[in-house]
Parts: C-alpha cells; sequence; structure tokens
C-alpha cells in the first residue's frame, strides 16, 4: 500500500485535478463550478484562468463542443454544477459522445469528462436533486465513476482525464468534509472498494454520499453486536457485479443502499446479480422513495436513506426488530 | 482520384452515378437510406478547398460529400448494404457513413448533433496552434433546433475557425425564410449572432464554389466563423419516404435537350453547358462520365460481393477498455 | 421623469399606488433575505431585487383574470406584484403545509394563477408559455418572463420562431440584468441587447428602461395592443440592475446603481410628495414582512411527509 | 376502430374519435398535418382543422414544452414524437416539468399530455433510431407508460392517456405498427397487466413485440409456459406476477434493453424482495446486449432476441 496522507474529500479533489492540470497542457475545462456553489472554492479560478473557458448558458453546445475538443487531442473536463442542467444537452453525452468510438471503428474516440453534482443537497427542490447517473447506467460506451471517499474522488479525476473513455463523474455536494487517507498512488475504481471489514453477519453495499451513510449506520451497529463490513463500488458503469458478489460472499445479510429511485438503479442491478447467483442469501434493497425531492428538509428526510434508515434497514434485516412501519421504506409500485 | 481535366465535374458525377445505382438497387438496401441528387455542387466547392487537417462533420445525407471527397466508393456501397466491407463493416449504414483518412471521424444522425462537436475540434485545434478548421455540414430543417443557435453564438464568441454550410432545398413560404421559419430569410439567423453570411445559388457550380471559397479564405485568415446559404431546387426523387428516379439516368446530352423542367436546377448539367459554352469536346465529357460510371459499377459489385460480418463485430469498439 | 400619470391599457397608473407596491415586494425579499441568513428560510434563493418595477408596471397593464403570466427562478416580485397571497408564498419559502404549494415546490416552483409557474431551468418557462397561449380566449394574452442568461441557450430561440410561426398571443419580457449566474453578459456573448432578436423573427420589439415603472407599464401597454388584437407575439426588453448576488450566500460581493425604488421615489418627491412619508412606508413595510415571517414560522404547520405518495399523480394507477 | 385495423389505424382511430368527442384534444409534431411518416394522423387535418392539428419545425424541446403549455390551459395535447431517440432533445421538458408539475403545485394543477413515440431495433435504422428507452421512463416519478401490444390495446390505451388527467407517453414497438393479430383480453384495462396465455411450469413476462415472441416459444417450450404482458411499463404492477408465480414458482423476463439499469432488473428486485419464497429457481433475464444498436442486417438480427432464445431460458429455469 503506497504511502497516504489522510485528508478532507473536497481537499483530495482539489489536489487531485491540479495534479493533473500540471501533468497534461492539453487539459480545458468548459465552465469552474468543479466544487460546486456551496463547497469552499478550490481556487482554480486564479491559478488556471488561461486553461478554462467560460461558455454562456448552453449545455448542448457545450457538451458538444467538448466532446469534439476530447476527439482532437484536447482532454476536456465540463464541470455541470447540477446535474439535472445535463439534461439540455442529454443527445451530447448520450448520441454523441458515447458512439463515437463506436461510430468510427475505433479510428477515433471522445475521452471528454462530465462532471456533475448529483443526489439530494437539501432545499433545491424536485428540479435540482436528480440522480440522472441511474438513467445513464444505461448507456453502452460511458464510463460512470461515482466516489464516495476521498482516496475515490482521488482517484476519480485520475482516471477519467487519463482513461480512453467519456466519462462521467457523479459527485455530491455533501461529500466535500468526508475524511480519509488518500494513496500518492492514485488507486484503481474498476473494482470494489472495501472501507470496513466486519465479522461477516452483514455487508451493506454503495457508493458516493450513501457510502458515508454506511460507514455511520456500521459504527451505530456495533451497540446492536453486529460487525458490519461496507464495501464501495465507486465504477458504476461498466459495473464489476461478478468482484462486488465475491467481495461479499460469505455474508449471511447483504443490504444494497442507493440514493437513485429503485427503478433501474444500480443497486438493483447489483441485486437482480446476486438473484441470478441463486445463493439464498437474505438481501434488501434500500433505495429513495418514488417520489420528487421536495423542498422542505424534513420533508426530504422522509423519503431518502438517512443513517438512522439504513441502520434500520439492518436490524430489519437480521431480524433484531420488526418490520418498521416505515411509511418511506421504497417500495417499486407506488400506490 | 486520378487527376482529371475537370476535376468539379468528376466530383459531381461521382456522386451521381453512385446514387442512381443505389436508387435502382434500393430492395437490397437493408435500411432507410437518403440521396444527395441536385446537391452535388455544393459537395465538389467543399472538397476543392478541403486540407487535410479539416475536420467535415456531416449528416444523414452525406453520399454526395464523401464520393466528392474521394472516398472508396465500394465500402461506401457495402457499408449501405450491410456488409463487412464498410467502413464500419455494416455497424453504422448510410445514418454513419465515414472516412477518417478524409476528414470525417464519424457522422451523426441527430439533427444537428454533429454541429457543437464541429466547434469542439475548431476550438482544439486553435488552442493547440494546429492547422485545420472545421466544416459542418446540415439541412434548412436543423436550424429549428436551438442548438444551432447556441453554436453561432459561441462560434462568433470564441472566434472559432468554423464554416457552417446549410444546404437548403425548401422554398420561401408566406413571406418568411421556409414554411417552419419565421426569420425573413435563412442567413438572418447567425448574422443575428455577429456571423458573417453569404447565400449561393447551388445549382450553378461555379456561385456555390466561389461562396464557399470566400468564406474558407477568410476563416482560414483568422476572421472566425462563417455562414454559407447553399440553396438547391428540391429534387422530386425525395418525396418519397424511400429515395426513387422519377427522371431517369441523368445522360450529360440533356444538358441540350432538357428532358424535365428539373434540368435547369441540375448542377451537373449547368457545368455541361458552362463546359460546352468554353468548347469542351463532348467525346472528352462522356469518356469522363464513361469512367466513373464504371468505377461506380465495379464498386457495387465488389460490394454485392462481400460478405456481411460476423455477428462478433457487433460488440467491438464499444469501450477502450474492457 | 415627465409624464406624471401614464394612460395605459390598465387606465391611468397611479405613481403612488405602483410605490407601495414595489416598497411591500422589496420588504418581504429583505425579510426573506434575512431569514436565510439566519437558517429559518433554506433552500437556494434568487431574490428580484432591482426588477420591482418591471413587476409592478407589467401587472399594472394586464388583466389578471384573463392573461396569464409565467416566471423565472425569481419569482418573488412576480406573484406578489399580481397579488398572489404573500403570507401563502412565505409559508412555502418555509417549508409549511399551508404554503402555495403545500412545501413541495419551494421558491423556484411556485405555482398559482393569474402567475402559472417559476422554474428552476434557465429558459424552461418559454415553450410553455407559448403552448399555453395557443388555448388563451381571444383578446387574452400570455407574458413569459426571463432574465437574458436565457437568451443564449436554444429553448429561447426555439421558443420565438414556434410563437412567431404560430402568431400566438405571447409578450415576451427580458429582465436584462446584465448578468447570467457568475459571468457579465459581455462573456456570454457578443450581442448586446437582447431587442435584436425580435427583428430576427419578425415580432416586434422594444426596450425600456426597467428602473422606470411608468416607463415599463407604457412600453408593456403598447406592445400589448397589437398582441390582444391577434398580430403576433412581441418582445419587450428591461434594462434593470441586480441588487443581490446571483443566490443568497452566494460569496461574490455583487453591487449595482439603478434601484428602482430611488427612481420612483426621486419622482413623487419632484411631484410634492413628502419623502419622509414615503421613508416610513418603507420602514413599515420592512416590519409587517418581518413580522409575517416571524408568524409563518411559528404558527404554520410544517408540511406532513405522509402526503407525498398521492402527491406524484392526479389519478393514482389502481 | 375497424375490425381489421392495424396498430396504427386503430390509435388513429382512438385519437379521431377522441377529437370527435373532445375539442380540446390537439396534436402536435413534425409533419403530422400530412400524417407523418407513419400515417399515424393521415386525413386528422382535414377533418378537425389546422389549429387543432398542428405541424411544428424540428425542435422537440420546444414542443413537447408547448404540449405542457396547452396541457396548464386546460387542452389535452396529443405530442407524437417521431422516435423515442428523439426523446433525449425533449428531456428537460418531459422530466423536468410534465412530471413534476403537480406535484410541485402541491397538487392543484395537472398536466394531462400524451406523448405518442416509437421504439426498437429491427429496420437496419442503426443506433440512433432503434433504442428502446422504456427503462428511462420507469425512472421518473410522475410519468405513466403504456406500451399496447395489439391494435385493440392500441384504441385503449390512446383512448386512455387521453382521459388521463397526468402525462402519458404511450410507446409502441416498431414490430408491431401494421401488425393485425388479437390477443386474449383485448377488451380488458390498457392500465393492467394481462395474462395471454395460461400454464402451470414456468410464468414469462414480457413486453411489446417480444409478448408475440414468448407465446410463439411457449408453443414450442416443452413446459406449460403461462405468458403476461405488462402492459403498463410505469409506474410498474407485480401484483399479477406475484399471483402467477403461487402457481408456477419459476419466471423468466423478457425486455428489448440493455441489461444494466433495465425495466427488467426492476421487475426482478420487486419480485425478490415481496416474492422471494415463491421461486424455486433463480430468476432469468432476456435483454438486449450492452451495445449501440448495430445497422447491418446479419449484426442487428444478432443483437436481437428471438424465440428460440426464449424456449432456451424457459426449459433453463426448469433445470433449477
Amino acid at each position: 500500500m503506497s504511502a497516504t496522507t489522510a485528508m478532507r474529500y473536497h481537499a483530495a479533489r482539489a489536489r487531485a485535478l491540479f495534479r493533473e492540470l500540471d501533468a497534461n497542457p492539453d487539459i480545458l475545462l468548459l465552465g469552474s463550478a468543479v466544487s460546486g456553489p456551496f463547497n469552499p472554492d478550490m481556487g482554480l479560478d486564479e491559478r488556471y484562468a488561461d486553461r478554462i473557458l467560460w461558455p454562456p448558458i448552453a449545455e448542448f453546445a457545450a457538451m458538444g463542443i467538448a466532446t469534439g475538443a476530447s476527439m482532437a487531442g484536447l482532454r476536456t473536463l465540463v464541470p455541470i454544477s447540477t446535474s439535472s442542467f445535463m439534461f439540455y444537452g442529454w443527445p451530447a453525452i448520450v448520441q454523441e459522445a458515447s458512439n463515437v468510438r463506436y461510430l468510427s471503428a475505433g479510428r477515433a474516440s471522445a475521452p471528454v469528462v462530465f462532471h456533475v453534482h448529483a443526489g439530494h443537497r437539501r432545499g433545491g427542490g424536485a428540479q435540482h436533486e436528480h440522480t440522472p447517473h441511474a438513467m445513464l447506467q444505461n448507456v453502452p460506451g460511458l464510463r460512470i465513476l461515482a466516489p464516495g471517499t476521498p482516496a475515490e474522488v482521488d482517484a476519480a479525476f485520475h482516471e477519467a482525464l487519463t482513461g480512453g473513455d467519456p466519462t462521467l463523474i457523479v459527485d455530491h455536494l455533501l461529500l466535500a468534509d468526508a475524511e480519509g487517507p488518500v494513496p500518492d498512488a492514485p488507486m484503481r475504481l474498476g473494482e470494489p472498494n472495501v472501507v470496513r471489514s466486519g465479522r461477516g453477519d452483514l455487508a451493506i453495499v454503495s457508493y458516493s454520499l450513501m457510502l458515508q451513510h454506511a460507514l455511520e449506520a456500521a459504527t451505530a451497529l456495533e451497540a446492536d453486536g453486529v460487525s458490519a463490513t461496507v464495501v464501495g463500488v465507486p465504477c458504476l458503469s461498466p459495473m464489476p457485479v461478478d468482484a462486488t458478489l465475491d467481495a461479499i460472499a460469505g455474508h449471511a445479510s447483504v443490504l444494497f443502499v442507493d440514493e437513485s429511485r429503485a427503478a433501474g438503479s444500480p443497486a438493483s442491478h447489483l441485486a437482480a446479480g446476486l438473484l441470478e447467483r441463486g445463493t439464498g442469501v437474505r438481501a434488501r434493497l434500500l433505495c429513495t422513495a418514488d417520489a420528487h425531492p421536495p423542498f422542505a428538509p424534513h420533508l426530504l428526510d422522509a423519503i431518502v436513506p438517512t443513517v438512522e434508515r439504513i441502520a434500520g434497514a439492518a436490524r430489519e434485516l437480521l431480524g433484531l426488530a420488526s418490520a418498521t412501519t416505515d411509511l418511506h421504506r421504497p417500495s417499486p409500485t407506488s400506490r | 482520384m486520378t487527376a482529371s481535366t475537370w476535376p468539379r465535374l468528376e466530383r459531381m458525377l461521382r456522386g451521381r452515378r453512385f446514387d442512381e445505382r443505389l436508387i435502382d438497387v434500393r430492395e437490397r438496401v437493408t435500411g432507410v437510406f437518403h440521396v444527395g441528387i441536385g446537391q452535388e455542387a455544393t459537395a465538389a466547392a467543399i472538397a476543392a478547398v478541403r486540407e487535410p487537417d479539416d475536420v467535415l462533420m456531416l449528416n444523414h445525407r452525406s453520399h454526395q460529400h464523401l464520393a466528392a471527397n474521394g472516398t472508396d466508393l465500394a465500402p461506401m456501397f457495402a457499408e449501405i448494404l450491410g456488409r463487412d466491407l464498410g467502413p464500419l463493416r455494416g455497424r453504422g449504414g448510410t445514418l454513419h457513413l465515414c472516412d477518417a483518412d478524409r476528414g470525417v471521424p464519424y457522422t451523426s444522425s441527430m439533427v444537428g448533433g454533429g454541429v457543437p462537436v464541429g466547434l469542439g475540434v475548431a476550438l482544439a485545434k486553435r488552442r493547440r496552434g494546429e492547422p485545420g478548421i472545421a466544416i459542418c455540414c446540415f439541412g434548412d430543417g436543423a436550424l429549428g433546433e436551438g442548438v444551432l443557435h447556441e453554436c453561432f453564438n459561441i462560434a462568433r464568441l470564441w472566434d472559432l475557425p468554423v464554416l457552417f454550410v446549410c444546404e437548403s432545398n425548401s422554398a420561401p413560404a408566406a413571406g418568411q425564410a421556409t414554411a417552419s421559419q419565421s426569420a425573413g430569410a435563412l442567413t438572418d439567423l447567425p448574422q443575428a449572432h455577429r456571423v458573417p453570411a453569404s447565400r449561393a445559388d447551388a445549382t450553378d457550380p461555379s456561385a456555390i464554389d466561389d461562396a464557399v471559397r470566400t468564406a474558407v479564405a477568410a476563416i482560414r485568415g483568422g476572421g472566425g466563423p462563417r455562414f454559407v446559404l447553399a440553396q438547391t431546387a428540391p429534387w422530386p426523387g425525395n418525396a418519397t419516404f424511400l429515395p426513387t428516379n422519377p427522371l431517369g439516368r441523368v445522360e450529360l446530352s440533356r444538358a441540350e435537350r432538357p428532358d424535365h423542367e428539373w434540368d435547369a436546377h441540375d448542377p451537373i448539367l449547368n457545368e455541361v453547358r458552362a463546359l460546352r459554352r468554353d468548347g469542351a469536346d463532348p467525346e472528352a465529357l462522356r469518356a469522363l462520365d464513361a469512367r466513373v460510371a464504371a468505377e461506380v459499377e465495379d464498386a457495387l459489385r465488389a460490394a454485392l460481393d462481400a460478405p456481411p460480418a460476423p455477428a462478433s463485430v457487433a460488440f467491438e469498439n464499444v469501450r477502450a477498455s474492457a | 421623469m415627465t409624464a406624471p400619470d401614464v394612460t395605459t391599457a390598465g387606465g391611468r397608473l397611479d405613481l403612488d399606488a405602483a410605490h407601495a407596491q414595489m416598497s411591500r415586494v422589496r420588504a418581504f425579499e429583505e425579510a426573506v433575505a434575512e431569514g436565510h441568513r439566519d437558517g429559518s428560510l433554506p433552500g437556494l434563493l434568487h431574490l428580484s431585487m432591482g426588477a420591482e418595477a418591471v413587476a409592478v408596471g407589467l401587472m399594472s397593464v394586464l388583466d389578471l383574470e384573463r392573461d396569464r403570466v409565467y416566471s423565472s427562478h425569481r419569482p418573488h416580485g412576480h406573484f406578489l406584484a399580481a397579488g398572489v397571497d404573500p403570507r401563502a408564498v412565505m409559508a412555502e419559502l418555509a417549508g409549511r403545509e399551508t404554503g402555495l404549494c403545500r412545501g413541495r415546490g419551494g421558491t423556484m416552483h411556485l405555482m398559482s394563477e393569474p402567475v402559472v409557474m417559476a422554474t428552476g431551468i434557465v429558459g424552461g418557462t418559454l415553450p410553455i408559455a407559448v403552448g399555453h397561449a395557443l388555448r388563451q380566449p381571444p383578446g387574452a394574452v400570455v407574458v413569459a418572463i426571463f432574465g437574458d442568461g436565457a437568451v443564449q441557450t436554444g429553448i429561447f430561440h426555439e421558443s420565438l420562431n414556434l410563437a412567431a410561426l404560430w402568431k400566438v398571443p405571447v409578450l415576451f419580457v427580458c429582465e436584462n440584468n446584465g448578468w447570467a449566474e457568475f459571468s457579465s453578459r459581455e462573456e456570454h456573448t457578443t450581442v448586446g441587447g437582447v431587442v435584436r432578436y425580435g427583428d430576427l423573427y419578425g415580432i416586434p420589439a422594444a426596450e425600456v428602461d426597467g428602473a422606470d415603472v411608468a416607463a415599463v407599464a407604457e412600453a408593456a401597454a403598447e406592445l400589448l395592443a397589437p398582441v390582444r388584437d391577434g398580430a403576433g407575439p412581441a418582445l419587450l426588453e428591461c434594462h434593470i440592475a441586480r441588487l443581490r448576488p446571483h443566490y443568497e450566500g452566494d460569496w461574490r460581493e455583487h453591487r449595482a446603481e439603478g434601484d428602482p425604488l430611488v427612481a420612483v421615489e426621486q419622482a413623487l418627491v419632484a411631484r410634492g410628495v413628502a419623502a419622509e412619508a414615503l421613508a416610513e412606508r418603507r420602514q413599515a413595510d420592512v416590519h409587517e414582512a418581518r413580522a409575517l415571517l416571524a408568524s409563518v414560522l411559528a404558527d404554520e404547520p410544517a408540511a406532513d411527509p405522509r402526503h407525498d405518495r398521492d402527491l406524484v399523480f392526479a389519478r393514482s394507477p389502481r | 376502430m375497424s375490425r381489421n385495423d392495424n396498430l396504427v389505424q386503430a390509435a388513429r382511430a382512438a385519437l379521431d374519435d377522441a377529437m370527435r368527442r373532445d375539442p380540446a384534444v390537439h396534436v402536435l409534431g413534425e409533419d403530422v398535418v400530412s400524417g407523418g411518416p407513419f400515417a399515424l394522423t393521415k386525413g386528422l387535418a382535414d377533418r378537425h382543422g389546422v389549429a387543432r392539428v398542428r405541424n411544428t419545425p424540428i425542435c422537440e424541446g420546444a414542443f413537447i414544452g408547448a404540449g405542457v403549455g396547452l396541457a396548464l390551459a386546460g387542452a389535452r395535447p396529443f405530442v407524437d414524437i417521431m422516435f423515442n431517440d428523439f426523446m433525449t432533445a425533449a428531456s428537460d421538458q418531459l422530466f423536468n416539468n410534465a412530471a413534476k408539475l403537480h406535484f410541485m403545485g402541491g397538487g392543484r394543477y395537472s398536466v394531462p399530455l400524451t406523448v405518442w413515440t416509437i421504439a426498437g431495433a429491427g429496420t437496419r435504422w442503426g443506433a440512433h433510431h432503434s433504442q428502446h428507452l422504456d427503462g428511462w421512463f420507469a425512472q421518473v416519478a410522475g410519468l405513466k407508460v403504456l406500451s399496447p401490444t395489439t391494435p385493440r390495446m392500441a384504441y385503449a390505451s390512446v383512448t386512455a392517456a387521453l382521459e388521463d388527467p397526468d402525462p402519458v407517453v404511450v410507446l409502441v414497438d416498431r414490430a408491431l405498427l401494421y401488425d393485425r393479430v388479437a390477443l386474449p383480453g383485448d377488451d380488458g384495462d390498457p392500465w393492467a397487466p394481462r395474462t395471454v396465455r395460461h400454464g402451470d411450469d414456468v410464468t414469462v413476462v414480457a413486453t411489446g413485440r417480444l409478448v408475440h415472441l414468448a407465446l410463439e416459444a411457449a408453443e414450442q417450450a416443452r413446459p406449460s409456459v403461462e405468458v403476461i404482458d405488462l402492459q403498463r411499463i410505469a409506474p410498474l404492477d407485480v401484483e399479477p406476477i406475484l399471483a402467477s408465480l403461487e402457481r408456477t414458482s419459476r419466471l423468466v423476463l423478457v425486455h428489448d434493453e440493455a441489461a444494466c439499469g433495465a425495466l427488467s432488473a426492476l421487475v426482478e428486485s420487486a419480485v425478490y424482495e415481496r416474492g422471494f419464497w415463491l421461486l424455486d429457481a433463480p430468476i432469468r433475464r432476456l435483454t438486449s446486449p450492452a451495445t449501440p444498436v448495430p445497422a447491418a442486417a446479419t449484426l442487428e438480427d444478432a443483437y436481437m432476441l428471438t424465440a428460440d432464445d426464449v424456449v432456451a431460458a424457459v426449459e433453463a429455469v426448469m433445470a433449477g
């Protein structure tokens, strides 16, 4: 294990981006909202003003331009502060960037990087708190990285800006202050990342902010005599389903936690894989309820997988608690 | 393409004879296809000014451009017929024809989808100090999509070396540019974003050639983006869902003895008339036409004989790494 | 400011009444800004300070029974100037069940009549306004209000072209504050003015000093007359100042002149109205707005999460 | 509609009848006045006037947005999006406005918008005209999606969508456009999944063209196969599937969409979570490969699921 430094998430992200900018003069940013509106500013504009262009509010054009530039030798990174703003540029990411390699028989490629802040940031309301990466998981050719720890975000910027495929980095505003060890040499994200090892009675599998919530829930479960293993799956596409299921093999119960809605979510894809193995493991899916993100914070907490709700679901799965009549236990059919 | 006494006529004939023979075998085409009959002059004008470092973003109507550019016709037929010989070995068909060696890395069939990508290539070239411009071709229908306006604005704002070529085969309607565009004229749209625009009658090969040459010279001189409207007359064969050829094979003799009203708008016949006026020997013109027709015939034969690609090809080139 | 009163489609504009409305809108947003700072009003808040004259001037010439208005992500002034109950708006910002949208929508998704909806997406309401206008009864119009940041989006051009093609009764109103989010207009386009895009689509267009409430009312009334007669859409560009940063809490400091309240107060004093009376009204309105916020926070019930499920569909499938 | 109408003709009849009954019904789309590429709206402009059947330029974002505005103004718009692939250009208006306005308005406003579109491979048109994106719509709370598989159900689905107060996407499989085959339960509820073939050993759940394919496979397979036509893609209803599993206890899911993030993964995890103890064998999922849709006939045929695939899956699930 290479030497590591304990860092906060936003500092690890800044260090990684500056490292890549210094390593490759051909990296160009179209916009600079990498740290997003609420997080501490990373000083990007001051240090790298000549490496940033600020397009007008025209996402289809900006994302299409970044795609074309990445085909001609530049490494483009398009920070889109709110993930739902990508819908204006949906044709650029789904129809153009993801298809260039296939539709050129490998002669051309478009290793453009789109960086968004997704998930429930509180107070954004129904049009600012999307999880569009669940939809994009269904787009062949697009790589999706959803870091949940400082080490993973460090690796995400490295892989995205040096890899050969169009990549979406799914970031989260509320991860800014998460702490953790960051290795000098960036880790590999294509495999599951065991961030906590338990005795084997319970495994919690998740990504992004929910990975941090899972760690907090695991700590809470110690009081119930439960020693939980927590596994991160930072690469949502192509998702390492078999490697992840191998990493949790032997655990009596498995809880998949995902901030997306259950329908077609990364978690449901993993659960489907587990089912197809037919191992009879007790498993459960905990996702955001099939409803819009309400504006009022206490309403939002009613529909998302909070730390308490994760711990509760784990207790229920382990038979330590009766099935709560928790109104917001997400079920795929809405009444 | 061998050195020819009349390169412009040869560029146009390659496209025309290709499309005519494609319509003849239309039932063998395993999907939709579009032809560029009547729009060959614009393609020839662009091919004449294209330099190796330029990128050419086309759309679903691309045969006439690739043919004018010298792309090998056998792989083109093969791709449209879904055969292994095609550049994408059958995975793209007519909607995604490409020729990486002649500036066409890939082709998008989303209306206006390829235009911002062309701007991106131009941006990269300018920032890396590399030669080359982007030439983005689209139909007048694409001007209904907002992304075109986003591109006019940004190309002007960042002074990108881009030539916008609008190939319009629509007629003005009710005092508007077209039935679906309320601006007075199509050239008003780029000009509203300060992108200089010109209009040329693209049924007259020398007129569209001048317009394209002038615009490209200004761009290569660092003058930022330009827009050329290439206006053609709608070709009757496009009226049906899949193209037919109601006017029959265009014999060069129709330059003197037109059979149809549309013959007056046929860029190839107009070119022949001009060459005849300059004393071109009709026999030499026929010989050129025959040579092109033979090349097309060989290409079609090779494509029809080519096998379909193995099913495993469908899984290639999806990602860089597994 | 010469013409004391303005003959408009909606009758004579009473300058003093306009000041009263503008003062209440400004006070409401002062209280909201304070509530945001002390944490009682969370969320992403875009205030409309500097655009009060556009809101009040525009509403003064509309038939608030039959006309409809589509707003932007700076909606508070439009809703209040159109007569929507301030308590319901404040309760919505505070996430209360009695809020305008029962706490579900929040500041960027207020909905009511005649102001149909705000939006969180730049330019998002423009095509919707065009569609709505297709169904307006004869003589009624739809007003679509947007910022100059929207002018560089594709949806702006798609919507103007559609409106002109179908000759629908829409008045497009641009609140041009010279900023789009965090950068000035020059960094977004080489085309300064917005009026130019009216000419592009054959749409009658005019520009006006957006800080002058009487001028806004007059310009709007003039453009609205042919729109009501079915001559098709029109475009009004209002030059205004943005007196607050892009959103509440943005660390980038932001100051600009051109306060419409100062402009209308100077006009009234020039016509003999006592400056102290106007200052007293402003102070009283701020006091009232703070009281409104306090009482909403204290007395209005929190939104009840149990209803979320049945608000997803109007008719829940079996 | 007349007895031997194909699916498009039946849908057109439903739209025509709705326009005759309700003056609020409006049609928007590219070339809808002349009938459009699949003749869905042929003749409607002549009968009901161009004020209610309007051609649009190519600007999907704008005319889906216009549909939302019409709906808010009390109309019942029917918007034709030629291929579901082009929905990407209208995704902001569909996902951010149409699907959310009822909720964001606290339940006081509704958006009775109907969007008709066509999905699926099979005509060699390549990657931008052949995708199956119904899995996306199932993602968005606030959207209903119907996928009729027969002429009579197409009539019922268009009628139901135009009467529904919420946004409804009627997504039709391209392979069924000119199909005339009827199925059991054609006079039933278009909102509910239906059993089109009873069987005791294996339950096969399918959508679109694959329902007919599953029936063909059921004839060839040795086990006794029950076939369920899902009909309603969103919001998903798994009750009838669970009821069927009470008897068969073996499940095969067949869906024309890339494997990851697919609708079938949702069905599988829902059944797993609420019907795990009903199963005697792991669920089998048949989906398209995770590649763009190739254009060449040989490649596209390899890409698309066949009856033999279903037979193999049915026999494999019997082996446990």
